[in-house]
């Protein structure tokens, strides 16, 4: 508790007023906030669009291999960071088949915005589709199923009875994918250096400027990640009774 | 009407192997067996949840075994009521009514028969999450007779009350049971609703269909020891057959019929067994001497075992018969049963 | 699916066997790479220690602001990874209290081998702690009851009954929380950048040396990374029958 | 012996108000209520686990209400019985010796005795997954009794099981309780247990007890409508007093005693009614011309709807008497009951 409290309070109340007020002025700062707000949102929206029905496929059917694809879709939560972006790179890249048609069709992956979102939706998926899938296996069955005995088909179903009931998942979901991707650095600073996002603007200026430079910026970061989380508790909250 | 031809279902962890099963429109029937009898695959089968490895399900004889569970016409209420949390009662019942063309004034009608008969005109615009147990399965009732199906398969729709709203609950079957020409198949664990609602029944055990028939013939005349076992038929003997006669121990039987083969089993209800004090002089062909081991109090009757000729039975007596005998354990009484009550299989 | 395999795959194969067999006879892969298992396995150690009884007491027992520490735990997830740096960095440096004990006992946390696994805990924890606590939350506390009304007293529960049943889910909770350590970056590179663990070994070769030298280093660190986690699906496979 | 004084507890869901409960060494006590009526949380008051806010629990004349679960001998069996996965039949069994100094021949002694009797000789070396029903709750049964405990509390003990396990655990239950001096506890929703096992027994409602007394007392002169209504007393009717009559509708009914106050309710159980063609020339005190409205099949029994006076009665009858009684809907019958069968309260 203390370990994980001490360093973030000690960091939030370390710059001072102006400090932060300066960092908030500047352009950059504005910038690369942005810019992490906007791809993580993106990311996101990626994974809701394919990962929901990925994930109600994992939560109610059963086939063989299930284990396997789980264990693949979990892959990213383990990768280091940095190879993340080297292993993106290498598809991208123009010395592969992939890169070479993005290429033609006038997509730039390397140091666009393009890349980054592609790497964030690569580590926030796993996060999405795990939180969406345990939403969906938290719904009865038997629900679904009367539902079809009294005449919805698969589809009418789905829509009337299983997605409002997992709507509150699937809004955690998102909010962990978000969180996510907004902290994601590694494989980033590899895929895109430029334009830079947050964290790597924070580490920017710790290289070249020291700890007391890079504070400020870390600051309203944080404050941004504190929100998204807040919103993450209140929203699993109310969980607590039964479906 | 419900046809079930030579079902065969092959899952992981249960099979069904060919079961055949034929319900008459606007029946009652009860399936009975013990957890793990396949009980509840045989229903997820019917409703098409659970795919048909073979044979067919026919119902008002229109093949339905690859049909999608929305095309079947068959409803369901399991015990739990699974209604829609996210809406409110009323929403609940008229769910159905989204995906099939009914005529206005018929919905209308039939709405309000139900929420008359199941008395939830005041619960109509209350969320599912604030209704008691048994409002609850009231509430599930009316959404699956909403779309009047052709049939109904309850799942234990009792078992989750409390016992003092089952009996509510089951009266409300019996009368709706009464007031459509919907089939009931109701799956259960207790007897005393089978013997309430049912016409006939089905006993499972492993897979297949052990036995089916009139309620009454399945409780009087159980057609094999599992059956028996089951019903709660106590007196089960192993037998030699010899004509019309059975030894048991060392004490011969009278059957009044032709035995089966040489050997074989017979059973006795413990209700059938008459305790007195002299041997009776009646139409009775069965009476041996015998001595009282145990008088145990099970409900408001009491279990009496005896012993005569090396055999150990069971009688169920009320209280005023056990006073009335003066039976004590250890003292001798008659025991004495008609021909007519002994079971042979 | 293909989405996430693809990438791998890709860079799996991409270099040759002898630029692999290359890497691992570089004595600067081979020691950051065990600097980088060796790190990760202290944190998970520590981890377990100081996270086993919290993980306990989140699951069993009910308290005002449980939500509220349930979140703190949760916090190091959602932080970007180079302001968990900056942060830890803030408490440890000079111009801090305790960085100023720490330096007079002679521990320097900026570049040593103590930074490094003070920042993997601080990454790590969560992971752990949260597994446990499903873990436990996953025993029911009848049998506690049960066990206690035969006599046993408390501690004596845990170590025969309780902590026996968890005994798959902690092993699970170690090795997430050694996956996460190991496939840590931007929270170290903040702090040490030397001594180099893999990830930043990665990093460094690729901006010197371009993509495909930083790769066969990042495959191998992939293959401990896919070991760990087949251990970590092995484990959890069976979990299926119920306790 | 177990002495619950003025017991209260206040927990976010449930609380308990002024509960005082003796129930003496070697007794077998029933509790009953509905589903949250506080009989569990009571339980977990009396193990340890729940805090409690004001009163007593005292075992053998030992307060115990402070003392940490393990030392306070209370055991318990849980309907879902819980044994320790990681360990053999057997660990299981002998696992509470590891905290209590026993003597080794009579710790010896002991576990030949319970395996014997609860048929665990077969089974001691299985791991407890491979167990049916019936097995795990005799395990446990054996687990809660090696150490024996003061106190056994059983919480549904035979709710999880199969009908035709229920049975046997039931007969093996009265067998123990027999055997050993513990007092016995248990919870239960099935009135049948409560009959066949318990001595005494206790209604629960709301967090307090609505009533204490012998299992028949219970049954047959329920002190509040409540009561009256959970044990299924289905004639409650709210009637005028006057003198050792009551008005009750248009007729008047001989009491035989004096009343209540000026109003009051007056329960009748169903099986306690006459049913007569001709009106009864006998000692009984009160027989009414009523018409028969409904027949209902209820088990072996049927009910019995008849309206006189404008009331309407419930009565059980046997098949024998409705059909040597030729009753019918819509046809006149006599109904009788004598005073004594009246329960005012």
């Amino acid at each position: 508790m203390a370990f994980i409290l001490v360093p973030l309070i000690r960091m939030m109340t370390a710059p001072s007023f102006e400090g932060l007020k300066g960092a908030a002025k500047d352009r950059d700062v504005i910038k690369a906030i942005w810019l992490s707000i906007y791809t993580a949102g993106l990311a996101s929206l990626i994974a809701f669009l394919f990962g929901t029905p990925f994930a109600y496929l994992l939560a109610r059917k059963n086939f063989p291999g299930k284990k396997l694809v789980e264990s693949i879709v979990d892959l990213p939560i383990v990768i280091p960071h940095p190879v993340v972006g080297i292993a993106i790179l290498g598809v991208v890249g123009k010395n592969c088949w992939f890169g070479k048609i993005l290429y033609e069709m006038g997509i730039r992956m390397m140091g666009s915005v393009a890349g980054i979102v592609t790497v964030l939706t690569f580590v926030g998926m796993p996060f999405y589709i795990n939180t969406v899938k345990n939403g969906f296996e938290s719904i009865s069955p038997r629900l679904e199923n009367v539902s079809r005995s009294l005449g919805a088909s698969l589809i009418s179903t789905f829509f009337r009875i299983t997605f409002p009931l997992a709507g509150r998942s699937i809004l955690v979901g998102i909010i962990m994918c978000c969180a996510r991707c907004i902290s994601e650095f590694g494989a980033v600073v590899i895929v895109a250096y430029h334009p830079m996002i947050a964290p790597v603007l924070i580490y920017e200026r710790f290289e070249a400027y020291g700890l007391k430079y890079s504070q400020p910026v870390a600051v309203l970061l944080v404050l941004i990640c504190l929100i998204l989380f807040l919103f993450l508790r209140i929203l699993s909250m109310p969980k607590k009774k039964k479906i | 009407m419900i046809k079930i031809e030579n079902l065969s279902i092959n899952l992981a962890e249960f099979s069904l192997k060919d079961i055949s099963l034929s319900i008459a429109r606007g029946e009652y029937f009860a399936l009975l067996g013990p957890t793990g009898a396949g009980k509840t695959v045989l229903l997820e089968a019917m409703v098409g949840l659970v795919p048909v490895e073979s044979g067919k399900i026919l119902v008002d004889g229109r093949d339905v075994s690859d049909l999608a569970p929305e095309k079947r016409g068959i409803g369901i209420v399991y015990q739990d009521s699974c209604l829609f949390p996210h809406m409110t009662v009323l929403e609940n019942i008229r769910y159905g009514l989204h995906f099939k063309k009914i005529d206005g004034n018929e919905t209308k009608n039939r709405l309000n028969r139900l929420l008359n008969q199941l008395e939830l005109n005041q619960l109509t615009k209350r969320m599912t999450i604030n209704l008691s147990g048994g409002e609850l399965q009231r509430v599930a009732l009316a959404r699956a007779l909403m779309v009047n199906p052709a049939v109904l398969l309850l799942d234990e729709p009792l078992s989750a009350l409390d016992p003092n709203f089952r009996g509510e609950i089951q009266s409300l079957l019996h009368k709706l049971h009464q007031d459509t020409d919907t089939t009931f198949l109701m799956v259960t664990h207790d007897f005393n609703e089978v013997l309430s609602l049912a016409g006939r029944a089905a006993v499972m055990n492993h897979g297949s269909i052990e036995q089916v028939g009139d309620v009454s013939e399945i409780f009087q005349k159980p057609r094999s020891s599992f059956v028996a076992d089951f019903v709660g038929m106590k007196n089960i003997f192993p037998v030699n057959y010899q004509g019309t006669s059975a030894r048991l121990g060392n004490i011969e039987l009278e059957l009044g019929r032709n035995g089966k083969d040489s050997e074989g089993y017979l059973a006795i209800r413990p209700e059938d067994i008459v305790i007195s004090k002299e041997k009776l002089s009646s139409s009775i062909r069965n009476s041996f001497k015998g001595i009282v081991l145990k008088i145990l109090k099970q409900g408001f009757h009491y279990e009496i075992t005896l012993k005569a000729g090396g055999i150990i039975f069971t009688a169920l007596v009320t209280k005023s018969a056990l006073f009335e005998l003066g039976l004590k354990e250890g003292k001798p009484a008659y025991l004495s049963f008609k021909a007519t009550a002994i079971h042979t299989f």
